[in-house]
């Protein structure tokens, strides 16, 4: 199968050189026989929220990883503002699917986990901390462990700690799928307002077609293993309307089922 | 019925003759049955609770405390040990005042019988360790675990054979003691008189012929396929056991006078409570098979 | 190994009013509410069934419970348990102190690196599988019979499952916190004492647990096999003088204190170590 | 491992293992350590002998006889223990307390109660196997899904039917952790019983031996015996391999 | 909080009577201390997908498998046809979420499982258990084993064991909650399929509102612990529509939104 590049997407690598703050230059991934990523060439502009998206077992999770410098390329380079890395950075913060939170650690201590190794003194990393779990939220469960938070209070811990150590680049990988359907809603809303506010790039990846539509910027498609970008697309919402409105907007909906035709075929 | 013999050791070269006689016993109509026990104690053990006909072993301390009636009827050896130092600490009994020793077990002949060197020297051990097999004794001396302990005639020539010099043997007055001997419950005693008749005599007559000629035990061995994978070196180990062993031997199964002696000795090792002379023979032994035997093959 | 644990559960009842209520419904409730109950009652028939097998008796050299419970009183007011005890566990503490520091040593060494797994893992798999108890005689012929001999006998029993229940630890370690950790840029060191260690504490402690139940079989065999001290000793000598009552007494105490000290470990390890569990 | 791009398997570091020992055997640095090779010599000639073959087969015996006990008594209690909560609350106590017990304690009183020679040597086995059996059939037993009896429930099975054809088959790799780890168990048990109560069998060839500082023999013996309890293991566990996707699957 | 039926629910369990299959009277359940359903009352029409819709932990499932007859209610009946039953029967059929598959056994074998229990003999419940495995799209596949399959698959296995018994009711319980988002998508558009073409009554719960008003005909909020009827809506959705045309449709967004207002609250 050839790999279908769009015009729009053509346009779009072309052009986005300017202002890219991570660059993905033919990334190539083989897991042993397993051909996971192949050719990928991407950019990520700064300050946007871009969604990967695909069919389950494409490489969403290996691209992430490699631009989170966790896992390395069989061949390719990833830029970061310009600069090849070959491992994690501390431009990069990675928020990960099942949380990876400490069960020994506080809520605090997990937040302030990345400033902890990074040295810096106790009261100075606590101070940050508590600002970013009360940025998402949880003020008041600073002493709380993992275990006696919720599904969706312990995304929004990891959250805070990517937060903390005051990343460029935040990479997520499904950070909602553990969430439950309502409560997931109110943290794509509850996103929105800390883009918003953080004004840091965001790199989503997701299964949800609505959630990727609401949320981001960009979205960029991959087929099947051989994971490669088969479409990219800028939904272009207005996102200062009331979350209600955007659902029912016309171009919202549009997108939604542009991508779902696409991705139909790929379904069982 | 069978006979059920509980062994409290394994088979090796120096119970041959036991084991000959055994053979014998089953050719003249008993049918020996043999268990091979990790110890004495165990041994002992099956007898107090039927588990075993006859049992194998010491059993002084056990008779005078078992509420099972429970006699001997045969003296099968005496103590043959020999304490023995190493030279590079000791060199005779004086030396071992305040000193550790190790013997065989709590209530043990050896334990009796440092004991009794102790109160004849005047001195007194700083601990006594107790480890099981003359053996293992042994090899703790040549790896120098143990200084000073008491062993048995083979490891007494393993020690003179691996070291010559370096172990100082020491002095041992006169001890006549039983180590082993068969012991039994009385109603089995009572209730099997012929077949426990054909054990002693056989027995006897074994332990006559090996006193009278050691090399008999090697014939035996081939006659009865005793021991038939040991070793080269565990072979030729028979006839320097016996030769030493066969002097020893007790050709009259013990009886009063063994009794006696036992009482005098083990009362002063502490293993019998209360006075020699208070003791009874009748508590301790059952005289019946081995007169009847010994009216019957004469005295030596 | 398995060891299920058996957390203290008080079920909650409902729906039933607990107005007037006979002795047995009383009894029920508290079977229902207290595994105490079950506790005390299957101790009570064993014990039962014990006392009636040695007033049969089943054999003289078979006690009944009451002598030997007596004997127990005996040797512990008479000064000779405790002591014995205090001998027992000098080669148990020293033999599993040494397994642990150095089982979970190694066991995080063999977690930690592929070459360390490809040497020593095998060795030590074969180790526990194998019946140990036959190689503790040898330890007589090199370390003699004393303190050494048995401190290593328990340490050939314990190491082993020490070991290997460390390195399962470090190698189960939840992955994304390891990725975690690097992708914060935490050095290798801050990976190792800051993540792994921590993340495989509750699994070390219960590796650790697990090797002192076989400290105590390795102590046990050290005493029965190379020489009687302590509670071996007293195994040994009250069956040489048939005192069966002391025997089985001795027998009995060893294995509560080993039961006891085990169910202690466990209460520890879920009460501070598991915190997720204990809320359940 | 992987050495110059290829993958060594574990277990070959043992062969490194053998080798060293080997060159440690030939240096003579303490008699309890004979060459390897010497060892393996040994080990061929003792096969031959009638006392190993006899030995061997009172071994097996006791061993076959006490793990079959084991498993016949311990997987139907499990198996109780898992369904009903009475058995559970009377069995409970005892299984947990043995199954870590030092049973070595215990061995000197079982001739009492079960005589000398091989009946002890099988209980001692029976003893030393039956606790792990039960708590993982117990384990098997209680982790199965709710929602497969919930499923046999809906479409109208008895609770024979949902026993037999649910909860048994459900259990099965649980019960078969047991079984393997329970045979490892039981090869100890027979070892100690052989050698701390009746001296026959294995026990009788370590004692021998032991006694006798044939060292080449008593090491053969072991490996042997150590070989026997892998092979063992690594047979159930292949089994175990084939059913492996239970547990993912559920 | 006082109970608050609308009208329009009101209306409803007066009228639907006629044709209600399944009846639920008074239903109300305790476990211990915690009262997890409080007077029920609901009908179930014949042929109709009714869905259960309601904040985590309000007593859907609860509900579902007092209505299975696997779950004893403490108070209130149950009327399948009008006959009060306590038990499962052969009427109803269950849907798992987690599939409740039998690993060791084939596709075949597992669909095949309830006509098994029923003692129907082998050849004839191979032929039907076949008929309703090419109905799911799963052809083929008769002779896998459930790990073998995608948890998109293994749901359809579940779904054709419930189709083959023959039961009028089927209850599934978040049926599609662990398959993911773009397979759920392509599942919703078959399950439509299969109602059409089993003309079964279908009582079905579920977390998405998108899905519960995509599929149902009815849908019954519940209210947090103890659950409560809170709301009983009608979609009217023409569902001759094409898929695309349905998720863009006025009345399906106004649904959705009312009952995400209406859910909003009880997010965390
Ligand atoms: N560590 C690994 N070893 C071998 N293969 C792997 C590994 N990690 C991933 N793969 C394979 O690489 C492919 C891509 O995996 P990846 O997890 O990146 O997919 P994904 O798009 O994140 O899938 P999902 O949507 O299910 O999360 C898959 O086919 C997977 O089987
Ligand atoms: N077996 C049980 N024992 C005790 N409490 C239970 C039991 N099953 C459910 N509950 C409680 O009853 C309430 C309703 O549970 P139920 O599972 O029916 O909710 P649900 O609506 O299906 O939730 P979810 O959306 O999370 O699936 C919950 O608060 C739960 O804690
Ligand atoms: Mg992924
Ligand atoms: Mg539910």
């Amino acid at each position: 199968m050839a790999n279908p590049m769009p015009a729009r997407a053509a346009e779009q690598s072309g052009t986005a050189t300017s202002d890219a703050i991570v660059e993905v230059r033919d990334i190539c991934k083989r897991y042993g026989d397993i051909e996971a990523l192949r050719g990928i060439n991407l950019e990520f502009e700064r300050g946007k929220l871009t969604t990967l998206l695909g069919p389950s077992g494409c490489g969403k999770t290996t691209l992430l990883k490699i631009i989170a410098g966790l896992v390395p390329a069989t061949s390719g380079q990833i830029r970061i503002n310009g600069k090849v890395v070959t491992g994690p950075g501390p431009e990069r913060a990675f928020v990960f699917q099942d949380f990876a939170l400490m069960p020994w650690a506080t809520v605090l201590r997990n937040v302030s986990f990345g400033l902890e190794l990074k040295g810096v003194p106790q009261a100075e990393r606590h101070r940050i901390a508590k600002h970013y779990i009360s940025e998402v939220g949880l003020s008041g469960f600073e002493e709380k462990y993992p275990h006696e938070l919720s599904g969706g209070m312990r995304q929004r811990v990891g959250i805070a700690r990517a937060f903390s150590v005051n990343a460029d680049v935040l990479l997520l990988d499904e950070p909602f799928s553990a969430v439950d359907e309502q409560n997931r809603r109110k943290f794509q809303e509850d996103l929105l307002q800390l883009v918003e506010k953080e004004r840091k790039t965001f790199l989503f990846v997701t299964h949800s077609i609505e959630e990727a539509v609401y949320v981001s910027d960009r979205i960029v498609l991959l087929s099947p293993r051989p994971g490669r970008v088969s479409q990219i697309i800028e939904p272009n919402i207005d996102r200062s309307a009331a979350p209600d409105v955007i659902r029912r907007d016309k171009g919202y909906l549009d997108v939604v089922e542009e991508i779902w035709q696409g991705l139909r075929q790929y379904a069982e | 019925d069978p006979m059920r013999v509980a062994f409290g050791d394994i088979a090796t070269v120096e119970s041959l003759h036991l084991l000959a006689a055994l053979e014998r016993a089953k050719e003249k109509g008993v049918d020996v049955q043999v268990t091979f026990l990790k110890s004495e104690d165990i041994a002992a053990q099956a007898v107090v609770s039927g588990q075993a006909d006859i049992g194998i072993g010491g059993p002084y301390a056990l008779l005078q405390k078992v509420k099972a009636p429970i006699r001997i009827f045969l003296q099968l050896s005496k103590l043959q040990f020999y304490p023995v130092v190493n030279t590079e600490f000791y060199k005779e009994w004086k030396d071992l005042n305040g000193q550790e020793i190790a013997v065989h077990s709590r209530g043990s002949g050896t334990e009796a019988i440092m004991q009794l060197m102790a109160d004849k020297n005047g001195i007194a051990y700083s601990n006594i360790s107790y480890v099981p097999g003359a053996e293992v004794r042994t090899g703790a001396l040549l790896q120098g675990n143990v200084k000073a302990t008491i062993v048995d005639s083979s490891g007494k020539r393993i020690l003179e054979k691996e070291a010559p010099g370096k172990f100082a043997f020491l002095p041992l007055g006169e001890v006549a003691a039983t180590d082993e001997a068969l012991f039994a419950n009385t109603d089995y005693l009572s209730k099997n008189t012929k077949d426990v008749e054909i054990l002693v005599e056989a027995i006897l007559t074994t332990w006559r012929e090996v006193a009278a000629d050691p090399k008999a035990t090697i014939a035996l061995r081939e006659k009865y396929k005793l021991l038939p994978d040991a070793t080269p070196e565990m072979v030729a180990d028979i006839d320097p056991y016996f030769a030493e062993a066969a002097a020893t031997l007790p050709l009259n199964g013990g009886g009063e006078d063994a009794a006696k002696d036992d009482f005098d000795f083990y009362t002063v090792s502490g293993a019998l409570e209360g006075k020699a002379a208070d003791l009874k023979v009748e508590d301790f032994w059952d005289l019946t098979a081995l007169n009847a035997v010994l009216a019957k093959i004469g005295t030596k | 190994m398995h060891m299920a644990a058996t957390p203290h559960k008080v079920s909650a009842t409902g729906g039933a009013g607990s107005g007037s209520s006979t002795i047995v419904e009383t009894l029920a409730e508290f079977a229902r509410r207290r595994k105490s109950f079950w506790v005390v009652l299957s101790l009570a028939i064993l014990f039962t069934a014990w006392e009636i097998a040695g007033r049969v008796p089943i054999s003289f050299a078979f006690p009944t419970f009451l002598e030997t419970f007596a004997a127990l009183i005996e040797m512990t007011l008479d000064g000779t348990l405790l002591p014995a005890y205090a001998i027992t566990f000098q080669p148990l503490l020293i033999g599993v102190a040494v397994s642990a520091v150095l089982g979970i040593g190694l066991g995080i060494a063999m977690g930690l690196s592929d070459k360390a797994e490809w040497l020593l893992a095998p060795v030590f798999i074969v180790l526990q599988a194998a019946p140990m108890a036959a190689l503790v005689p040898l330890v007589t012929f090199v370390y003699g019979i004393g303190l050494v001999a048995k401190t290593l006998a328990v340490i050939m029993l314990a190491l082993p499952v020490i070991v290997l229940n460390s390195y399962k630890a470090v190698r189960h370690v939840n992955p994304s916190l390891v990725d975690m950790c690097r992708s914060f840029q935490g050095t290798r060191l801050q990976q190792i004492f800051k993540i792994i260690i921590p993340d495989a504490t509750p699994v070390l402690f219960a590796g650790l647990r697990l090797g002192i139940a076989a400290g105590f079989i390795g102590v046990m065999l050290a005493e029965l096999l190379i020489t009687p001290t302590g509670i071996g000793d007293l195994i040994t000598y009250h069956r040489s003088i048939a005192n069966y009552a002391h025997m089985y007494a001795a027998v009995a105490s060893i294995i509560a204190v080993s039961t006891i000290t085990l169910a202690v470990l466990q209460y520890v390890e879920v009460r501070f170590l598991r915190p997720e569990k204990r809320r359940k | 491992m992987k050495l110059f791009g290829f993958k060594v398997p574990m277990m070959t570091s043992l062969l490194f293992w053998a080798l060293v020992w080997e060159v440690v055997g030939r240096m003579d640095v303490i008699f309890l350590i004979p060459p390897m090779s010497a060892i393996v010599s040994a080990g061929f000639e003792l096969v031959a002998t009638n006392s190993w073959q006899n030995a061997s087969l009172v071994t097996l015996r006791s061993f076959v006889v006490g793990m079959a006990l084991a498993i016949g008594v311990g997987v139907p209690l499990g198996i109780a223990m898992g369904r009903f909560k009475i058995v559970d609350n009377i069995f409970g106590l005892w299984v947990n307390m043995f199954v870590s017990a030092p049973l070595s304690a215990l061995v000197p009183v079982l001739m009492i109660l079960f005589g000398l020679g091989e009946t002890t040597v099988v209980v001692t086995v029976f003893l030393f196997a039956v606790w792990i059996i039960v708590l993982d059939a117990r384990a098997g037993v209680m982790q199965v899904p709710p929602s497969l009896i919930e499923m046999g429930r809906c479409y109208g099975a008895s609770s024979i039917t949902i026993f037999s054809k649910i909860i048994l088959l459900s259990a099965l790799p649980e019960i078969l952790a047991g079984i393997r780890i329970g045979l490892i168990r039981g090869v100890k048990g027979v070892v100690i019983g052989q050698i701390l109560v009746s001296i026959i069998g294995y026990g009788e060839l370590f004692e021998l031996y032991s006694r006798s500082f044939d060292m080449e023999r008593f090491w053969a013996l072991t490996i042997i015996l150590f070989a026997a309890a892998m092979l063992l293991s690594a047979a159930v566990e292949l089994f175990e391999k084939r059913i492996e996707y239970y547990a993912g699957a559920r």
